[in-house]
């Protein structure tokens, strides 16, 4: 089992969630992150003072998935995520462990879908 | 599905802007003529005063009143800018709230300049006002020609403040995708061009709709100057600016109802100044307006709900608030003449007809009226327009209009009919060559990147929240 | 700990609600029987004008002034919601927002159609008007019987106002828990069954309470009709709904604490309206209740902040907006009548009362009046019409009532235990009733998955904020 | 870089301090003398009553009016709360909005203990009101004697607003990192030290600045007693204070524009009160003030507006509220004596010279007026009052004065700079002396490690907002 | 050592903070994310334009623990969080490699607790 | 490879994003969360009614790097976070499987940077 976590444009989410769900990974964490990264960020101004502007709001996902379905995601972000321009974001693929569905009991493969 | 308002050929929009400005130059042609016939009669009411009666006196309590009701039309500015704020997506808060607050300012400034004598200073052809008034020139502050028992410069204020919120409400037309700086000139250029003339039409002595020997149409408080006007800008904007990206499967959620909430309760505490202000004095007629306008917007209201209840299970708040502006904008014109029947039905009206064009008429032409300018104001304006003509009795207003119920004839009807068709094709067709124009020399949208990133950032440089903190 | 507030068993609260019935009847009946005998004197208010006066005129200042004044209290619902909505969690802030909507376009409705003939149209028994001024038959823009000098139908939207935020008031009671239906069910019927009636008892013309061949209990602006009646209907809000999942251990702090405070400002600036305007002109009285109005809300404020102090070691802005509304609350009744030191007092005791009401009551019994609607409200209204009893004077007000320390009688006080008592009587049993019906045709309360998930989904299937944009 | 604003070394602020405090004794006792030989025609203006004329009569249009315009002014602090509080980070909001809570519920109660009496009771020695009117004392409902058209108490109110408002601007300058005690302890000292005496000194019957036996300086809303008062104060808060941490490098962003721009919204809704209101009456001259206000403000807002947009690029939406906030700070001495060019102009100055404030000079000095309440309030103020002695005319009000442009004469401008000199320096060397001997008594500041938590954790307890619900 | 992720039901967090304390485990790391789960979503209406809503609101919690500490607070989270209905949410285990305490600088397994 | 998630204080934010930036590493994602830990937080009161207040703002850091960084990570943080009181906060750090960039399609090694 693979975790894993994909930093994207805010408004890419739609997208890649839409990818998921044609290679049937329906199953999805998302939350709000501000990132770092290459892109140069638009300095903002407020009563003349400017602000770097360094962080950037950025879409974080989250999926955990069993090994054979890691191309499938990677391939669908990488589908709805990519424009081209810098700040298009990261991927990065854990090892995950265990996993338990909170409602069943079920571990494991079973647990992940 | 192919359709008009797509905005996507360049071309086919063209010809449509050519083909209405064609209609709009026969329609102004054949009015200029019609106008010039009528000019006797009408420039007489500027020019002559009325010797024998007592000389007229500034009222203490009109002024308190209407200095009130300027102050609460002025409020309803900041009021738009939060509910249609509250509407859009985190990254485009803060350009319309910019927006609204530059309509504040900047039409101020063109109104005391020029904009003012355009609309109501001595009339000339039925048609405009002369520059007799620009500046304020010749506006004091003892009683003016419009109002006798307050200061002529509180008219000026009060008539200011609705020529600063009519371009306000075409804001929610092409709302998240304009470029500020074509925001400011379609502005400048359309209060000119397109508000100052319709409000000389109908409120201007003289203007040739006016019941000062015009067409004899009424508009108590703005259903078809600021409404309608509004609307059918809004509808050009739409056609010219197209949709935004991702209309309309990817829309995302209004980002903060509680904020277009409180707009919603600031539109309407406003409106009564709006509409009871327009009797500019404080009498009987402006308690009428406030009982009509108050009923109205609540009937409304209600009925949006059922109808959300009805058709999705349950009411929503969005619905509720949307509902009440409606109901707020179809009684504008007709406050001043209608009793609480005509205000129960205007307001049942109101929700049923932009409900529908809402749910029904804008998913079926999937045109991206992203807060529904058009749908709620224009559609509004209309049916308010239209609803005088019905309910109008002069047992509210003895200088008012009798509607067909009261009298059973039709010639207001149709009096209202003609001002609503000639506004809607003239501000629309205006409209459309305004953002031609102000497109050729300054892009109306923003670039795709502008677009994702969002208007706060790319536009003015801030962004409305912080999210570390 | 066991206790009566607790909800849970139905039986009890049923028998509570039966032996409230019974004494409610009880009370009606003698109190009809009082009434009859007094019937001639009282019936003469109404039907007697007082033909040696010059006839009233209409004055444009108290219009303005009453215009505005009506405005102010339209503008406290919103207000209200605010404040009552930024106290609640996040998932329900939509739900407290539609609900105090939905008083204003439902209530203002019925008080058209037969609210206000109800509660002010010409007496019958002493306890409910007839239905002559349903639909505002007979009610006109000239001047009214209540107020003389502005348009009868400028006093009925006035009331109309007292009428929407009343019902509005208990919302804070079943916050979070109610089902959307049957909180309009219960709006409804409260309006017309509890606040219409005790409305006519203390205002109007022949009401068994007030002045007018009545108890000569007075309540200038509604401490009785609108702060003890809300209070008591939250009382057995709360004990008809119950208490919230997971309280009081794991409630949540408010979710919007700067949203809160908007809703205080709102409500202050429109409580000038709700007490100065209960003068029905814009003259010396009104200025009076004006200053009462704004110190006994500003002593409340320091008050609640001061016993936080002493408390907690540090003053909260929750607390200080607490006590202004408190303050306001209690002044309601007495600012017409009481000076500047009885508003002070009555500002302390509305702090001191109120905060020990919340802090050391609500505590010591669990019930879970979500928003302190009867804590602060109806505690607060029964500290105001109380102490009237104490502080009136005829020095600030000669049509007004003399007090226990001015007049050294106690006279007044008496009248003014006597009102209370009634309206707390009846309030709450007829309230009680009404959830009861209610609940039987209508859950009062949501189930428990969609309290969990929040009303704002379940119920009017929208979310307040985005949480991803 | 060196400077004096770094608020570090104790020892150099001290001497400072002295010197003002010098420099201030050296003044007051110079006017002292000078106002001593004008004490007869002065004291006379209250004693001798105008026996000739009919008796003064209370005025429905202008009382309500007034109770307009006071609860307008009313509605500023918490619309400044709102400003300011936008402004901050979040976890200093709460901090923001009780301080100005605060500010209203403390100074009210203040103002009728004997803040009233100090400000505009009959005169002593032109420097202070007595305490004939503490308590209200001989304070009627009655026409009084700086408004003969409206109740005495009414002015009381409308001037309290005034006086709570002022303490409330200066907020700005030690936002985040003030201690609540001791901000409590220098509001009340400061109301009654610096904001009492200067207001009688310019508005108060015999004060030796005034038009009755004074300078003949004039400030119509408060250009002197409410923004040049506020604004030196805030200076000597920023002094006194020291920056706070991270300052200039690590500052963060608004936490919330959209409620920082309702609070401008607000407060500009507000402002027409507080200026226009200044007429005391509903009349011509009102109608002046509000014209001129809202030109005024409109102007400096798209002045704001151009700056930014040609230095940064972008125009934004914090520049322009900023903006209109300046110009309308600017215009209120100035509203009732200049006409639309001289608010125009105002308007102009206000926007360019107070962003140059902002941006050059507070650069270049690295002080941390966190949120520019002397960069606005005080320059605006200073430049309002010196712009009386250019534009001021005759014309627009008799009983004003004249300017340089419209008289030639450079009179009225000299008096203008003497107020403004005098102003300054005594608010300046008061306040600090005032911070100075409360951070004796009560540490102004916060620790380190509260400042680092926030102030509304640490200060009050609360939090503004969930982070998880 | 271990990480655990959790996500969990917004109005569970209280519960399981509780069951996580009787178990000892005192630290713990909360944030807001929405989810995409079995759970069929509410789906909302604004001006009649209907949204999915398939992404909801969830808790997620982050528990570092050493080893012996990691089916206890399993135990807890489930114990905490379970109401039988879908959207009960997962648990998902990590290897943790390493651990700081930023304060002391201790690492490993004292760093944990 | 290594993901390095730090919990820290969020005044101290800035000053980690410097001390980053001085060991050029300059991609990191930042997200708010509360959370529980030895700090005593401060107990909110509401209308009398006490909140423990055990949950506190905190910053999360990710950073992902290559492994040659991690000790500069690591030094960057504590330089930049550590005030000496309890509340500084714990770093964690993850062995990471794979990285990828949106952009390029880029992985491993040259996509961390
Ligand atoms: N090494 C990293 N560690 C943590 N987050 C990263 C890392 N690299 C990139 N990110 C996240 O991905 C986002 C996009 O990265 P960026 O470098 O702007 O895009 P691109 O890779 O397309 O040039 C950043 O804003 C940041 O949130
Ligand atoms: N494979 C997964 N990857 C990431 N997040 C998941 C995954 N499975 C579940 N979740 C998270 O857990 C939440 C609950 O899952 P859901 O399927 O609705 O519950 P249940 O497992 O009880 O049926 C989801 O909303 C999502 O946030
Ligand atoms: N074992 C852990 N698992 C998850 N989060 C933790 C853990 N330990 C600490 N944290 C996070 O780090 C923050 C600081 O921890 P705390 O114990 O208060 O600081 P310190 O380590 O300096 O005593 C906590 O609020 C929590 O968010």
């Amino acid at each position: 089992m693979k975790y894993i976590i994909a930093m994207i444009q805010p408004d890419r989410l739609d997208e890649v969630l839409a990818k998921l769900t044609e290679k049937e990974i329906h199953l999805v964490t998302v939350s709000n992150v501000v990132g770092r990264g290459r892109q140069k960020g638009i300095a903002t101004v407020y009563r003349s003072h400017k602000e770097a502007g360094s962080l950037l709001r950025k879409m974080k996902l989250e999926i955990a998935v069993n090994d054979d379905y890691v191309q499938k995601a990677v391939d669908a972000i990488v589908g709805g995520a990519r424009t081209g321009e810098t700040g298009d974001g990261k991927i990065f693929i854990f090892d995950l462990e265990q996993c338990l569905r909170i409602r069943t009991g079920e571990t494991g493969h079973d647990a992940i879908g | 599905m192919s359709n008009i308002f797509s905005g996507g050929a360049a071309a086919g929009r063209l010809s449509l802007a050519m083909k209405t400005a064609g209609l709009l130059i026969a329609v102004l042609t054949g009015v200029n003529a019609w106008a010039d016939g009528a000019a006797l009669a009408g420039a007489a009411v500027l020019t002559a005063p009325t010797p024998a009666l007592p000389a007229p006196m500034i009222s203490a309590g009109d002024t308190a009143w209407m200095m009130l009701a300027t102050a609460l039309v002025m409020l309803m500015t900041p009021g738009l800018a939060f509910f249609y704020g509250g509407l859009v997506r985190k990254k485009n808060i803060l350009s319309i709230l910019m927006q609204c607050f530059v309509c504040l300012c900047l039409v101020s400034v063109l109104w005391v300049i020029c904009g003012y004598s355009l609309a109501f200073g001595p009339d000339t052809g039925h048609v405009i006002g002369t520059l007799d008034w620009a500046w304020l020139k010749n506006v004091g502050v003892g009683p003016g020609p419009y109002a006798k028992t307050i200061p002529h410069r509180l008219f000026v204020l009060y008539q200011m403040m609705f020529a600063v919120i009519t371009p306000g409400l075409i804001i929610g037309a092409f709302a998240e995708r304009i470029r500020f700086s074509a925001f400011c000139a379609f502005t400048v250029l359309w209060s000119l061009i397109v508000y100052c003339p319709v409000a000389h039409w109908l409120w201007g002595a003289g203007g040739f709709m006016g019941t000062q020997g015009g067409f004899g149409a009424v508009d108590f408080a703005g259903g078809a100057v600021v409404h309608i006007n509004a609307g059918m800008a809004a509808l050009a904007a739409v056609i010219m600016t197209g949709r935004r990206q991702g209309f309309p499967e990817s829309l995302s959620p209004p980002h903060n109802l509680p904020l277009a909430t409180l707009g919603a309760g600031i539109l309407w505490f406003g409106w009564y100044g709006f509409n009871a202000g327009s009797a500019l004095a404080a009498n009987g007629l402006a308690v009428n307006a406030f009982m009509a306008t108050h009923l109205a917007g609540a009937v409304a209201g209600i009925t949006w709900c059922v109808l959300d209840w009805l058709k999705f299970g349950k009411p929503t708040t969005l619905g509720m608030i949307t509902g009440a502006v409606a109901g707020l904008a179809s009684v504008t014109p007709a406050s001043g003449f209608v009793d609480i029947d005509g205000a129960f039905w205007i307001g049942i009206g109101a929700g049923v007809i932009c409900w529908f064009s809402v749910t029904a008429f804008k998913a079926r032409y999937q045109y991206d009226d992203s807060l529904d300018a058009f749908g709620v104001h224009g559609i509004g304006g209309i049916w308010g327009m239209i609803a005088v003509g019905f309910w109008a009795t002069r047992a509210v207003n003895p200088d008012g209009v009798e509607g067909l119920f009261s009298s059973g004839q039709a010639t207001q009807l149709w009096a209202q009919f003609k001002a609503v068709g000639i506004t809607m094709a003239y501000s629309f067709g205006a409209s459309l060559l305004i953002f031609k124009i102000v497109d050729f020399i300054l892009p109306l949208r923003v670039n795709e990147h502008d677009e994702r990133v969002g208007l706060d950032l790319t536009q003015h440089r801030e962004a409305g929240y912080t999210v570390i903190d």
